[in-house]
């Protein structure tokens, strides 16, 4: 055959060497996704069958050949009620059954490790809490639920792993976060979904998905030699930022111990958690959102902190919590093999119970 | 079977007017055809600044003492004149329908004129206002200026009302606000340019006697029209203008 | 207020042509209604009324916008298609407003 | 006495066009730009829209090319996005916007109610030129170096991040949606007011309510859509910050104003659609349409529900988790008046006498890709499914199954179907039924490997992929060759035959609408006189009486 086309010979190698449906199930939440996904091509295929049956059968029984006089029928009620209703029944246990996983994708639980993830034309910058810092690429362990905190510096990005099932827009402006649990260690596409301009198409990378003991290793060769949060500390003296906020009793700014994912009153009356969300905005927007009891006279750092900057920043605020530092401990250096019961039950296709510090990104 | 055919002879023997379009059949048909467009044409134009109303509500929401601080920029008695002109120029334009029905050619073009005259004063307080701002810098833009908001003492608005400083990333947001202003105003303004050029036209056929005869459409139209600016600028005033005086 | 016919128009077919005829002395009376809203919209403002100040300044605009439709525009003497045409714009430029709060007010749900 | 065809044509040899009709009426081509006659306005928004559709084809064309390799080899990556932004640009503004309403609606509309013309001539003509001034602006784009922002506009990128002619497309964009917004209140006020007497609302052809529909939404959505551009124009220039965020505006309402018109007009794009189906279905299996009711209605409500669901489209981009649980909710609610659609279409098919000439190919065409189509937009309104599939291939094969598989081919169908009404001549069948089997052959096989594409994770709107990537990128390019050959054709011997085609006679395909029962080419007035309708829409048996009844007498000769 080789001597007709070699291109055409090629590619059918090709074809039958590489043809693929699926991508790979490399996260807990993909085969929940592809339940529902089966499920919805099942449903298309009836309805399309059904419909294709309709007009193929009736188009043989009564072409004019066979059926040259046609009967006048007006409709039916009860068939147009039996098609009203079952498409919206099997279209309503679709909202339902993907509702649950949208809810459980963007619903981070409790004990997941936050990756930080800053996208720009047209680069992915990963921030390890541990200061590791990744262009392109993300290496994550496998059995740990990983949150992702995103933020883009400059327009609408989309980070996106279609192994994992995931993907959330990086906006410019706010904090956005998905987790997702690896399972299978390996290497899978990192794709920017979101068109974001002129090199949209090369904004991708590698996720790299290791064992937790490759993952220590990898941490241990590519720290940079300080921590997330040891560099905000830094950050929090040389901006002055202790000038208030220093917890003595005569500071003129709240006590930013044990403030994070704690519950704040605003002086407009609202009450709020503390995410990291948050922190970032009262860093930048502080008056937007003045704490009860304090005057707005924190001044915005709109400008003078890079986005980096500003994630050092929360994740500096983020270790004052007195009981988080034992847990980021236990999360990036213990990494424990066994994932917590959180992230357990694989298969029921439930929201995760309202972290009670996680982020729901609004 | 001439009871089952399509093309039964329609009783078409009357005389049209002069300003019947052939593909009428009656005279009513095309009053009542051209003043349903009429009022789809304004479901268009509600839509079109229900954008910029969406728009203002949220970053209202949001920047709440920015909106204050900068609303204390306008001038209420420039505003409060310019209400007063807009409704008697609806007043004026409804008075001028009410003549072209009842065929009072004079008292018409009396009305259209009063209107005409009301819509340029109130461009000119509006360019006035603009003006205002343009001096000080509250354009949106290179050149926006926040001084009157970080500092209210050097300001003489901001002052008289009381304002206290707005910490720096509030009074960034007053831009917004001023964004807001002059998409909101400067659209109505487009709005009222185009009917004042209208009502230049329509005076002119109406002292040639045009609406007085019976069709009075146009004018009717025209006044729904004017009408609906002067609804969009009731709300504009009080959202603009007026969001929290006391302060 | 009442319903004043002129009876100058001529009868029948043409009267409808020229639409209802709504007497100056109901204009006279709208004008100043209008009036009192807007002086009471300005007074209002400067009260504190905390969050009623925003409702009410809508509230009036809201009366003032129905009387300028209702009898500027004719809209009360008009058929009932006029009607449903004024109130499907209404509906979506509601439709418009709040289906988009709805994102916006519940962004911060969850966060409490 | 059974043949295969329904068609019946009068005497070849003794058959004239009737001397005097639309297109003859007057000549010189000032008689056209100057018309005010809804079946000119017609003729010259096909003519354009054709245009624009060959524009737009060859950009699908270079897209197709650029994508048969991984590499971005064919064209820089900046280029590649300026041809889908302008492919995109092109086809949904330029082209499927007007498509149907604009040339078949233009066209029929006054003539199923029984009106002379559209109520406003001289509003018609201006949408008309508003399209022209439009689509000049965006040739102009095209020259002068064109845009990349993809047809989505997303700010912050087309405000502050592309140096490309965004200003120049937006007025493209803004003048087009007024020509849309006119031609769709001219529809409302002409069904409203202009019915003939006895042509109540439920016999209204359903072509006419389908369009009905898409008319309220266009003149109640596009607004929206404009001033969203303005807003984007002021943001550009001046800088306004409405929508930058690092001036405190948000991002997201961008897309908020710009989705509350662009979902409606996917529903502008197929509902006119939709009412060539139910015509042509009724027509070729000589039965009234199924549940007729149901289907009028159900155009309504796709088009009173199609407002409430557009945030459908920004269910990941950082918008509330629990509004999105609303706008799916809907988006499954307004999903299903199209499912009752295709169910009544196949029942109209049961005991009917069935011939297949082309418009009833294309109309089954229609019913299958929009079946899937339609099935796999379920799969992005559910939002867990969403996550994974949104901005991959699976949403350029679901909006291609429902534009291009729909759409297109409901809009050929018509075309056909309504052909030997608009010229007086027929097609040549069997041609055209070999161009309709290819088109559905090269749709299918352009089309359907980008859902395996997308599900596979490949996003869109890149000009390079991953190698593996490869095989099924190639089919369906080669698809897109075959698809572009079925269109070709139709473009061929339609031209063919203005001046070949069998003299069609006044009712080639024995339909009932009150369109077939004038002569062909119509009269300028369309109606000698204004008819009074006795009957419902698709009454088949009304027909025969009046054939019996008129035996050779051509009804058109009456006036
Ligand atoms: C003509 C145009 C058209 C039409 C009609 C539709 C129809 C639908 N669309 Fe589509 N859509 C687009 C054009 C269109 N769409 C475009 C252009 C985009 C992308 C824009 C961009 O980003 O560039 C898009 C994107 C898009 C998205 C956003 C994806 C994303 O960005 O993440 C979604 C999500 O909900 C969606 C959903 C739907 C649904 C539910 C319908 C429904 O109306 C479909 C209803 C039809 C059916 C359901 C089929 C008939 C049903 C049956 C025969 C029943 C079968 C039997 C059983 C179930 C037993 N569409
Ligand atoms: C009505 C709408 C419409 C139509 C008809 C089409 C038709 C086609 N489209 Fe299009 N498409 C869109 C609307 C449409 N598209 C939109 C809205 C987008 C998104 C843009 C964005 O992301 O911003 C898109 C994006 C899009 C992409 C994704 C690009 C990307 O994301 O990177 C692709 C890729 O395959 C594609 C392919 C095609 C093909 C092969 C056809 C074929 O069907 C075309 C076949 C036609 C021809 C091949 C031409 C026929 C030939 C003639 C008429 C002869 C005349 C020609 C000459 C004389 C030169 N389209
Ligand atoms: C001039 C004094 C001042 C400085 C300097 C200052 N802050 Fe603040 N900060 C305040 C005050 C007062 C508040 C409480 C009122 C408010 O929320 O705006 C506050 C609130 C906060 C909060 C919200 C926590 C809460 O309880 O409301 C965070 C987080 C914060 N500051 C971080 C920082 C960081 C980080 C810096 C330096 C980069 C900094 N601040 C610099 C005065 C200051
Ligand atoms: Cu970043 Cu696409
Ligand atoms: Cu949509």
């Amino acid at each position: 055959m080789d001597h007709i086309s070699p291109v055409l010979w090629q590619f059918l190698v090709k074809w039958m060497t590489n043809f693929a449906l699926f991508p790979p199930e490399a996260s807990k939440i993909a085969p929940q996704m592809d339940a529902l996904y089966f499920f919805m091509v099942l449903v298309s295929l009836v309805g399309l069958t059904l419909v294709g049956l309709l007009i193929v059968g009736f188009s043989i029984l009564y072409s004019k050949k066979r059926h040259p006089v046609a009967v006048q029928i007006e409709g039916s009620t009860l068939l147009e009620a039996t098609w009203t209703i079952i498409p919206l029944g099997l279209f309503l246990i679709m909202f339902v059954w993907g509702s649950l996983i949208y809810f459980r994708i963007y619903t981070p639980p409790a004990n997941a490790m936050n990756i930080y993830v800053v996208g720009k034309q047209w680069m992915w910058k990963a921030e390890h809490p541990g200061g590791q810092h990744e262009i392109d690429a993300l290496h994550v362990p496998t059995g740990q639920p990983i949150q992702l905190t995103l933020i883009s510096q400059d327009v609408f990005h989309s980070f996106s792993i279609p192994a994992f099932r995931v993907k959330r827009e990086a906006i410019p402006g706010r904090y956005t976060s998905v987790w997702f649990e690896a399972t299978e260690p390996g290497q899978y596409h990192l794709f920017c979904t979101q068109y974001c301009g002129t090199d949209h198409s090369h904004m991708i990378g590698t996720i790299t998905v290791l064992t937790p003991e490759d993952y220590k290793k990898w941490l241990a060769e590519s720290t940079s030699g300080m921590s997330l949060a040891q560099n905000g500390e830094r950050l929090f003296a040389s901006l002055s930022c202790n000038a208030c906020h220093n917890g003595r009793p005569d500071a003129r700014g709240p006590s930013l111990a044990n403030v994070y994912n704690s519950k704040l009153r605003l002086a407009n009356g609202q009450e709020t958690i503390a995410d990291e969300a948050y922190l970032r905005d009262a860093i930048l927007n502080p008056s937007e959102h003045v704490t009860q009891g304090y005057a707005p006279i924190m001044p915005t750092y709109q400008g003078q902190v890079s986005e980096d900057g500003v994630i050092s920043l929360v994740e500096y605020i983020k270790t004052l919590n007195s009981n988080y530092r034992v847990e980021q401990t236990l999360n990036t250096t213990g990494l424990l093999p066994e994932s917590e019961p959180t992230s357990k039950s694989p298969s029921t296709p439930k929201a995760a119970p309202p972290a009670a510090k996680g982020t729901v990104t609004p | 079977m001439s009871d089952s055919s399509t093309l039964v002879q329609a009783d078409h023997a009357h005389e049209h007017p002069p300003y019947q379009r052939h593909h009428f059949e009656t005279m009513q048909q095309q009053v009542d055809a051209t003043g349903f467009a009429m009022w789809l044409f304004l479901l268009t134009e509600i839509m079109f600044f229900g954008g910029m109303f969406t728009a203002y509500l949220i970053y209202r929401n949001w920047y709440y003492p920015a909106f204050v601080a900068a609303s204390h920029q306008l001038n209420i008695f420039w505003g409060s004149l310019n209400t007063l002109i807009l409704i008697s120029s609806s007043f004026t334009m409804a008075m001028g329908v009410w003549s072209a029905q009842m065929r009072k050619q004079g008292t018409l073009v009396l009305c259209l004129v009063l209107t005409f005259i009301l819509g340029l004063g109130f461009l000119g307080i509006k360019t006035i206002e603009y003006k205002e701002k343009f001096e000080k810098h509250h354009v949106p833009g290179a050149h926006y200026s926040l001084n009157s908001f970080l500092n209210p003492d050097s300001d003489k608005e901001a002052k008289d009302a009381g304002d206290k400083p707005l910490p720096l990333d509030m009074a960034r947001h007053t831009e917004i606000y001023f964004s807001l202003y002059f998409a909101m105003t400067g659209m109505h303004a487009l709005h009222m340019i185009i009917g004042i050029c209208l009502l230049g036209y329509m005076i002119f056929r109406a002292r040639q006697g045009a609406y007085t005869t019976g069709h009075v459409s146009f004018v009717e139209y025209f006044g729904l029209y004017w009408h609906f600016v002067d609804i969009v600028w009731i709300f504009l005033f009080p959202l603009l203008y007026l969001i929290s005086r006391h302060q | 207020m009442s319903e004043h016919h002129e009876s100058h128009a001529p009868e029948g077919h043409d009267d409808a042509l020229e639409g209802h005829i709504v007497s100056p002395v109901v204009y006279i009376i709208i004008f100043i209604a209008l009036l009192i809203g807007t002086a009471a919209t300005i007074g209002a403002s400067y009260l504190d009324l905390h969050e009623w100040n925003p409702i009410i300044a809508i509230a009036i605009a809201v009366t003032k916008a129905t009387l300028v439709v209702l009898f500027f525009m004719h809209v009360k003497y008009s058929p009932k298609l006029t009607k449903l045409t004024v109130g499907a714009g209404l509906f979506t430029f509601l439709v418009l407003i709040f289906m988009t709060l709805s994102d916006y007010i519940s962004r911060a749900w969850g966060r409490w | 006495m059974s043949s295969a065809t329904i068609v019946s044509l009068p005497d070849q040899s003794t058959a004239r066009i009737p001397k005097t009709n639309f297109i003859t009426k007057e000549n010189g081509l000032l008689s056209w730009l100057l018309t005010g006659d809804h079946k000119r306005i017609a003729i010259l928004y096909l003519i354009s829209i054709t245009f624009f559709f060959a524009i737009g084809g060859s950009l699908a064309g270079l897209i197709r090319l650029e994508l048969l390799t991984p590499q971005s080899d064919l064209m820089a990556t900046d280029t590649y996005n300026k041809v889908f932004t302008m492919h995109g640009v092109i086809m949904i503004f330029l082209f499927l916007v007007p498509s149907v309403p604009a040339t078949l609606g233009n066209f029929l509309i006054p003539i199923m109610i029984g009106a002379k013309d559209l109520a406003l001539p001289k509003v018609n003509l201006l949408s008309w030129y508003l399209y022209i001034a439009g689509g000049t602006l965006v040739l102009y784009t095209m020259m002068t170096g064109g845009v990349d922002t993809g047809w989505t506009f997303t700010t912050p990128l087309s405000t502050h991040y592309v140096n490309t002619n965004v200003l120049s497309t937006g007025l493209a964009i803004f003048i087009a949606g007024f020509s849309s917004i006119f031609t769709g209140l001219n529809f409302i006020v002409t069904i409203h007011k202009m019915r003939a007497p006895g042509m109540t609302w439920f016999r209204l052809p359903l072509f006419v309510w389908s369009n009905y529909a898409a008319s309220i939404l266009m003149v109640l959505g596009t607004p929206v859509l404009a001033i969203a551009i303005v807003l984007v124009a002021l943001e550009r220039t001046v800088g306004i910050g409405v929508f930058d965020p690092t001036k405190g505006g948000d991002p997201l309402l961008f897309q908020h104003l710009f989705w509350f018109y662009s979902h409606p007009a996917v529903y502008i794009m197929i509902l006119p659609g939709m009412g060539v189906i139910s015509e042509v279905i009724s027509t070729f299996s000589r039965k009234r349409v199924f549940g007729y009711t149901a289907v009028a209605f159900s155009s309504v409500a796709i088009a009173v529900f199609g407002f409430f669901v557009w945030e459908h489209h920004m269910f990941i981009m950082g918008v509330s988790n629990y509004s999105t649980l609303v706008f799916s909710l809907l988006t499954m609610l307004v999903a299903v008046p199209s499912a009752i659609k295709i169910f009544n279409w196949s029942f109209t098919l049961y005991k009917g006498s069935i011939t297949f000439e082309t418009p009833m190919l294309y109309a089954f065409g229609f019913m299958g890709l929009f079946t899937i189509g339609g099935l796999t937009g379920v799969f992005l309104a559910a939002t867990g499914t969403d996550i994974h599939l949104t901005e991959t291939y699976f949403i350029v094969a679901h909006f291609h199954f429902v534009m291009v598989g729909g759409m297109l081919m409901a809009f050929l169908s018509g075309i056909h179907f309504w052909w030997p009404k608009m010229t007086g001549r027929m097609y040549p069948e069997k041609i055209s039924q070999l161009a309709a089997v290819v088109t559905f052959i090269g749709f299918n096989l352009t089309f359907f490997p980008q859902f395996i594409l997308g599900e596979l994770g490949m996003p869109r709107r890149y000009a390079s992929y991953p190698e593996e990537f490869q095989i099924l990128n190639v089919f369906s390019t080669a698809g897109a060759t075959v698809l572009g050959v079925g269109y070709l054709l139709p473009i061929l011997y339609l031209t063919w035959s203005l001046k070949y085609g069998e003299i069609a006679g006044s009712n080639p395909w024995q339909a009932t609408g009150l369109e077939w029962q004038i002569q062909s080419p119509p009269l300028t007035e369309n109606f000698a006189e204004i008819p009074i309708v006795d009957h419902d829409a698709y009454d088949y048996e009304w027909l025969e009486k009046m054939e019996l009844a008129k035996k050779q007498q051509e009804v058109s000769s009456v006036g």
